[in-house]
């Protein structure tokens, strides 16, 4: 009796075991994927991102990767891509003389995912919505009105001339469906329905996106069919995976390893630059850092090259300006002082520091790496500094408050000058103006470049900021930041844009 | 049961302790023998031996026989011994909190040595168990119980229901009531005689207590050191005229209770030890008639029909040397 | 009908556990830097914007005040939307606790059936081979950062013998399994191993061992039905443990094989100061573990009756 | 009897035990008196609360209520540094040798440690010289001076005991079990070392044990206790010559003799065991045992009477 029921005790654990396995045991066809060799040309892609994603509403995330994925599902008006505008759901626009009034003729065979047809209205909802978005604010605030005049012209209007326009949202912002967003309810951010390319399927939160071809796109149908973001936070597996022909393509491996795969040619390795620039941030109202010949010296002791190579492994492009000549408005006409030792040492003797201890605060353990190679670099000409790996929330509200003298840090700004107003207009102070730089002149060139409408005019307008920056060293700009894209050679990407990324329409198998 | 030049050693931190040297013994049938002897003296080693039950790692046989109903238990096999213990030799061991397995019913431990020895249906078991509870004096009712639920009287009685439960040939009760209270010994005693009577089994009584042995055993054996000094009748050591001095000092040892004694006369010194026993007879460091011949040679036994003494003391006297 | 009362009693502990948790989370949560309107809004919020809507969600509002109002929806059965999805936050736990306990489960059963027998043979054939092997491996195992352990799975068995999948892609299969398993359970497994040895060792020498021999009991059967059960006891507090572990998700193990568990939830939603996220998260492994040593210690009286005994007598054992 | 004034006095000493399950009276209404010089034996079974009354005697343990005096003093009442220094002629032996010495020290710093606490010797020579005196009082060979309580055998640890408590130049020593964990030969020399103590340093003993051959040898008096209770007392031989409580005849008869009964004796051994010491209802706690129980036994305390010159008894029998 007591043995039947431990008997049946024990039989039932197992069982219980065993349907945990068999839980998770396909339900018929796919076999082991890994390792199965497709004959035909393959059009599914698997593509490992390093974390998870947050929401595919494309006014309420900030997050890189969510944008990296709903591009695929979204169009917008015009697309930017090597200092040019492509049309994308428009035949054509015009801007009025004076740069208010910009009106898009739309394409005519337009349909969204849920079988809508493209309309002048779903472009004035959109820019609509994007105006009550909160991230989206900032640059749609200088819409006026938003019209549609008849079933494929859109009309914006702008209270003022607003140059960057083109750039911050024509490009930006995703043309979305009223009656798709209606029907999605507060769920917009799970249920993302656009005019682009491919369709979402589902979100495995934390684990993986899966986007379907939509047949009825209204461009060049795509070569891959099925397209899934998996989340992989961990670069060694991700880079295995990818060796292992699980995934065919990840966006993360372990810095260090670079070197060895692209010696061993059997994964392509691309390092796509981004517009996120990387580069020491002072506190201007810190001690010592207050006294721009101490920044100079600081410029002068700064060898990128090293820092890249060291501190990054080679991954990521040395650069000497905060933006470049991608960026509408960029003159280029100052550049920061160039690596000189003795020069340092000259700029150093000028100030009133004798070898004090410079706190250098990181929130990142990469970025410790950096500070750890500049803390050599400094050393040879007499600064010291000590570098601090602090808690990454803890480090963010630090560098807003001020309470800080040194870091280092990336920041991507969309690829207009007028946007870099963020981080150095004085009104973010205690936002993202790390710097504290609180410069009337500058302050002026933001106000005033974002509406001047000559290329010319504009680059004059700005170039006061250029100055200030590099001449008072108000950054030191290090590098460019890079995308590893590590895949299959199989596969050919046509391009990747200035976020590194590339769409899947743009991805595509060659054998 | 015949015991003839038992030797068992110990290896401990790679020293060899000499627990048994050179015992023989003999029991008959029926008999009682009670085996006296203070701590260390190898009284449980010798316990176990007759199980065989040494622990594997450092216990050895090194040599003798001992014959138990015309076999030698040293050549027995694993699986013959199992067949012996619990059916025709079983023991009783010291501390009966910590004989009983706490997470089996009292029922399931005496049922299981049922079952490993007697071919019995699965009902006639469950009925032995219970005449088996009655026997020892303990409600049948309770063999649904956890050994918790007994007191130490109480599960001493259920140890000796496991024991007795085969109705085997020899007992060997090492210490049976030690951890007891007098009144709880006095009543596990008795009771042991009653079934010693009624079962027929004959008993070898392991105890330091002379008390207990006078009241109990039929045969006595002294032991001291690994190996028996004297052994005779109960009268032969209680009444007799000539005894071991050692058994002289343990019951000059023993206060007694009907009369008044100022001092006891307790045997001197210490045990010796057990890796490093004196040279001729063991006991002569502490022997108060220790003479020269003592320290050299080990003394033969002087026996006198049953009773012997291994004591060069005796080696003129009237005690006839065999 | 005692063990009835005694698990009700236990569960109404659970209570004053949750608030206490709640409350020293949602405290460490409020009084760290960073705040949830930046996480919402992104990088690019103006100063303005940010105070907004903190001001709107009531992050303005005194600690006690913020958690009160919690404590009262959460009575109401609103745990509150996750800031980072918008989602409740218990959609994604359960979304995610699905995996996660799949894998306690498989990683504790796979412990156990390396660990106890292994532990078993190893007492029983003390300083036998097998049990120096095993004595060595089990140190092994315990002493290898797990980090470790998973890559060298990870390059041995799919890398070089390209016999398992290396991380969780495509379609699961029991395959994907087998190394997150793996991994997590060899160091349970060892930890297991020295455990149960040691215990088995104590128990073999104890005198109701050499009772059940001298009753020419099996070799089977002192091993199994007399020393094992006694044995097993501390190994299931151990147990209890490993898998109240396991239940919070392994991060590391997570990160590797690219598992959608519990601990990289958490480890997330502390990250981005997602508070009802992060609070969810952490009641929730409070109530799993305070549910998990119920469960061993309901399994201890079912093995030991003095354990049994004393809950129906009403004597605490211990606090948790 | 008591001619002079008691050492060692107390008067209705009580002290319990609270256990979830009741109250346990471990000593319940104790009045006891030793003369100086003279040993108190105090016999009972394991239980029965012998031990906690020699510890409550030393105020080892707080009594819930009662008096006790020493040399004529309420030691429960005087200041608290004036009782440490009575106390300190109070000293106790302890039952097992193996466990009462400190593993980590030597034989010389468990002596010392007493005098060391109390600064009962000003220098570190003296101290030394008294350390050795003890030793060979006691019989401990000088070369055991720095040897550890592992290296000695139960006999000698005993001693050790002995000079530790001799070390303060006590007058009173409560011996708890003293001899109970020795073999008989050892047991003896620790016997005949405590009275020859007794006579040369003029001691006094409380002398609890369950043997009751080793307290007839040592004690003049002998008080039987019974759950907690005393329920007989008299001189030595007078107890073991005429017993008169049912108890303590069981007792007595109970004991096996090393003498060869006449053939077919039958002992008259009492059924059934001690009771639970828990909340007792008044009465005879022996009462449920005793075969001459009638219904006198039940319902009030039976207080002890002096029945015979110097013989107290506590049974309804002896009412007149």
């Amino acid at each position: 009796m007591r043995n039947q029921k431990k008997f049946f005790a024990v039989l039932f654990v197992f069982v219980m075991v065993l349907s945990l396995f068999a839980g998770c045991s396909p339900k018929t066809d796919v076999k082991d994927e890994y390792q199965t060799p497709t004959p035909a040309l393959k059009d599914t892609i698997k593509m490992a991102v390093y974390s998870d994603f947050k929401s595919f509403d494309p006014y309420n995330s900030g997050m890189t990767l969510d944008k990296v994925v709903y591009t695929n599902i979204f169009d917008t008006l015009l697309r930017y891509y090597n200092g040019e505008f492509e049309k994308v759901l428009v035949t054509d626009y015009t801007v009025s003389e004076d740069g208010t009034v910009y009106t898009f003729k739309l394409k005519d065979n337009v349909k969204f995912h849920n079988g809508e047809k493209l309309t002048a209205n779903d472009i004035v909802f959109s820019m609509e919505r994007a105006k009550t978005s909160n991230q989206m604010a900032n640059y749609t605030k200088s819409i006026a009105k938003v019209e549609a005049v008849d079933a494929l012209t859109a009309k914006i209007t702008l209270e003022k001339p607003y140059v960057p326009f083109l750039n911050a949202v024509a490009s930006t912002v995703c043309i979305m469906n009223e009656k798709a967003v209606k029907a999605a309810g507060d769920q917009v951010n799970l249920k993302p329905v656009g005019t682009g390319p491919y369709t979402f399927v589902k979100w495995d939160a934390g684990a993986q996106v899966v986007l379907e071809r939509f047949a009825d796109y209204h461009g060049e149908k795509p070569q891959i069919k099925t397209a899934t973001y998996v989340v992989l936070t961990n670069p060694e597996t991700a880079l295995i995976a990818t060796q292992n022909k699980e995934i065919d393509l990840t966006y993360t491996i372990p810095s260090v390893a670079a070197e060895q795969i692209k010696k061993d040619g059997k994964l392509t390795l691309d390092l796509n630059p981004t517009m996120g620039s990387g580069y020491i941030v002072m506190n201007l109202e810190a001690p010592f850092i207050n006294d721009v010949n101490f920044r100079k010296a600081l410029a002068y002791a700064t060898n990128r090259e090293e820092i890249v190579a060291y501190g990054m492994d080679g991954i990521a492009e040395v650069s000497t300006h905060l933006y470049d000549e991608q960026t509408v408005g960029f003159t280029g006409e100052i550049h920061i002082p160039e690596y000189n030792v003795e020069k340092a040492k000259e700029f150093l003797a000028k100030t009133t520091y004798a070898g004090e201890v410079i706190p250098f605060k990181v929130g990142y353990e990469n970025y410790k790496k950096i500070g750890i190679v500049y803390q050599e670099q400094l050393k040879k000409v007499g600064i010291n500094i000590s570098v601090e790996l602090l808690e990454a929330n803890t480090w963010v509200s630090d560098m807003k408050s001020g309470n800080y003298s040194m870091s280092t840090i990336v920041q991507t700004v969309d690829p207009d000058v007028a946007l870099w107003s963020t981080i150095l207009h004085s009104n973010a102070i205690g936002g993202y103006n790390f710097s504290r730089l609180d410069d009337e002149e500058v302050d002026t060139a933001f106000d005033t470049g974002a509406s001047v409408l000559d290329p010319v005019q504009r680059k004059a307008a700005y170039a006061p900021i250029e100055k200030k920056l590099y001449e008072d060293v108000v950054v030191i700009p290090i590098y460019r930041r890079v995308v590893t894209a590590c895949y299959n050679p199989s596969l050919s990407i046509e391009r990747a844009f200035n976020n590194g990324f590339s769409a899947v329409q743009d991805m595509a198998w060659t054998k | 049961m015949k015991i003839h030049n038992l030797k068992v050693v110990y290896s401990a931190d790679g020293q060899i302790v000499h627990a048994i040297n050179n015992i023989s013994l003999n029991m008959k049938k029926g008999e009682t023998l009670g085996l006296v002897g203070e701590t260390g003296a190898g009284k449980t080693t010798l316990a176990l031996t007759l199980l065989k039950l040494l622990p594997k790692q450092n216990g050895r046989i090194l040599e003798g026989s001992i014959l138990f109903q015309g076999h030698d238990l040293i050549q027995a096999t694993e699986a013959d011994m199992r067949l012996i213990r619990g059916s025709q030799i079983s023991m009783i061991f010291q501390d009966p909190m910590s004989s009983l397995n706490p997470v089996l019913t009292v029922g399931e431990q005496i049922a299981e040595a049922i079952k490993l020895h007697m071919d019995l249906p699965k009902d006639q078991v469950e009925k032995r168990v219970e005449d088996m509870l009655q026997l020892v004096g303990i409600m049948a009712s309770r063999k649904n119980d956890y050994p918790h639920q007994f007191s130490g009287g109480m599960k001493q009685r259920v140890v000796i229901a496991i024991a007795l439960a085969c109705e085997p040939d020899l007992l060997l009760a090492d210490e049976p009531t030690t951890a007891l209270d007098v009144t709880i010994q006095a009543q596990i005693l008795d009771m042991m005689q009653e079934l010693k009577d009624k079962i027929q089994t004959s008993i070898l009584l392991i105890t330091h207590d002379l008390g207990i042995v006078a009241e109990f055993c039929d045969k006595v054996a002294i032991m001291y050191a690994g190996e028996i000094v004297e052994y005779g009748t109960a009268k032969d050591i209680y009444e007799g005229t000539f005894n071991h001095p050692y058994t002289e000092g343990l019951f000059g040892s023993i206060p007694n209770i009907y009369s008044t004694t100022e001092r006891l006369n307790p045997i001197e010194g210490l045990m010796p030890d057990p890796t490093n026993l004196p040279s001729g007879c063991k006991f002569h460091p502490r022997c108060p008639k220790c003479m020269d011949i003592c320290q050299s040679e080990q003394p033969l036994f002087y026996r006198n029909q049953e009773h012997a003494i291994q004591c060069h003391f005796y080696a003129h006297r009237e005690v006839r040397e065999e | 009908m005692y063990m009835a009362r005694y698990i009700i009693k236990r569960l109404l502990l659970l209570l004053p556990i949750l608030l206490g948790v709640s409350f020293i989370v949602f405290g460490i949560m409020s009084f760290t830097p960073g705040d949830p309107a930046t996480e919402i809004l992104g990088p690019m919020a103006t100063k303005e914007q940010i105070a907004q809507l903190n001001e709107e969600m009531g992050m303005n509002d005194p600690f006690l005040v913020r958690y009160f109002r919690y404590v009262a929806e959460a009575l109401t059965g609103d745990f509150g939307n996750s800031y980072r999805t918008q989602k409740p936050v218990f959609d994604e736990i359960f979304a995610r606790f699905g995996i996660t306990f799949r894998l306690g489960v498989m990683a504790i059963c796979v412990a156990i059936m390396i660990g106890v027998p292994i532990g078993i043979v190893s007492a029983v054939k003390q300083y036998s081979w097998i049990d120096f092997t095993s004595t060595i491996i089990a140190m092994f195992f315990a002493a290898v950062p797990q980090f470790w352990l998973a890559l060298m799975l990870v390059i041995f068995f799919s890398l070089q013998l390209q016999l398992l999948p290396s991380t969780f892609t495509g379609t699961i299969t029991p395959q994907h399994f087998i190394l997150p398993v793996l991994t997590l359970s060899l160091g349970t497994a060892a930890s297991i191993i020295r455990l149960t040895r040691s215990n088995m060792l104590e128990t073999i020498r104890q005198d109701y061992v050499r009772t059940a021999r001298a009753k020419g009991a099996s070799e089977g059967s002192i091993i199994f039905k007399h020393s094992l059960r006694n044995a097993l006891l501390p190994v299931i507090t151990v147990i209890g443990i490993s898998f109240g572990y396991l239940m919070g998700g392994t991060v590391l193990v997570e990160s590797i094989f690219g598992i959608p568990g519990l601990g990289s939830l958490t480890i997330a939603s502390i990250r981005s100061k997602d508070i009802p996220q992060t609070t969810a998260c952490i009641l929730f492994l409070a109530f799993l573990n305070v549910f998990i040593m119920l469960t061993v210690d309901l399994l201890y009286a079912y093995i030991d009756p003095r354990v049994k005994a004393r809950y129906a007598k009403g004597v605490k054992k211990r606090a948790s | 009897m008591q001619v002079q004034s008691p050492l060692l006095e107390t008067r209705n000493l009580k002290k319990f035990f609270t256990t979830p399950s009741g109250r346990i009276h471990a000593v319940d209404d104790i009045s006891l008196r030793i003369n100086k010089g003279k040993t108190l034996g105090v016999v009972g079974e394991s239980g029965c609360g012998k031990s906690t009354l020699g510890r409550t005697v030393l105020r080892l343990l707080e009594p819930d209520s009662g008096e006790i005096f020493f040399e004529g003093e309420n030691i429960l009442h005087i200041h608290k540094s004036e009782a440490r220094k009575k106390l300190r002629d109070m000293q106790i032996i302890f039952q097992d040798p193996y466990a009462s010495l400190n593993p980590r020290m030597t034989i010389s710093d468990i002596i010392l440690e007493p005098m060391k606490i109390n600064r009962f010797l000003p220098t570190t020579k003296d101290l030394d010289d008294r350390v050795n005196e003890l030793m060979q009082i006691v019989g401990l060979a000088p070369r055991l001076y720095n040897a550890y309580p592992h290296e000695l055998d139960g006999g000698r640890r005993q001693r050790v005991g002995v000079a530790r408590a001799l070390s303060l130049t006590p007058k009173f020593i409560v011996c708890d079990e003293p001899v109970s964990a020795l073999d008989v030969s050892i047991q003896a020399q620790i016997l005949n070392l405590m009275m020859d103590l007794q006579d040369k340093l003029d001691l006094t003993y409380l002398f609890i044990t369950h043997n009751l051959s080793v307290v007839k040898h040592i004690s003049d008096e002998i008080m039987v206790m019974y759950l907690g209770q005393c329920i007989e007392w008299t001189i030595s031989d007078e107890l073991f010559r005429n017993p008169l409580h049912p108890y303590t005849k069981a007792l007595l008869d109970a004991i096996p003799i090393p003498h060869l009964r006449e053939p077919g004796f039958k002992r008259k051994s009492i059924k059934g065991e001690l009771t639970s010491p828990i909340d007792p209802p008044p009465g005879c706690r022996f009462a449920v045992r005793c075969p001459y129980a009638t219904e006198a036994c039940s319902g009030k305390d039976i207080p002890l009477r002096e029945v015979e010159t110097n013989h107290k008894v506590a049974c309804v029998l002896f009412d007149k």
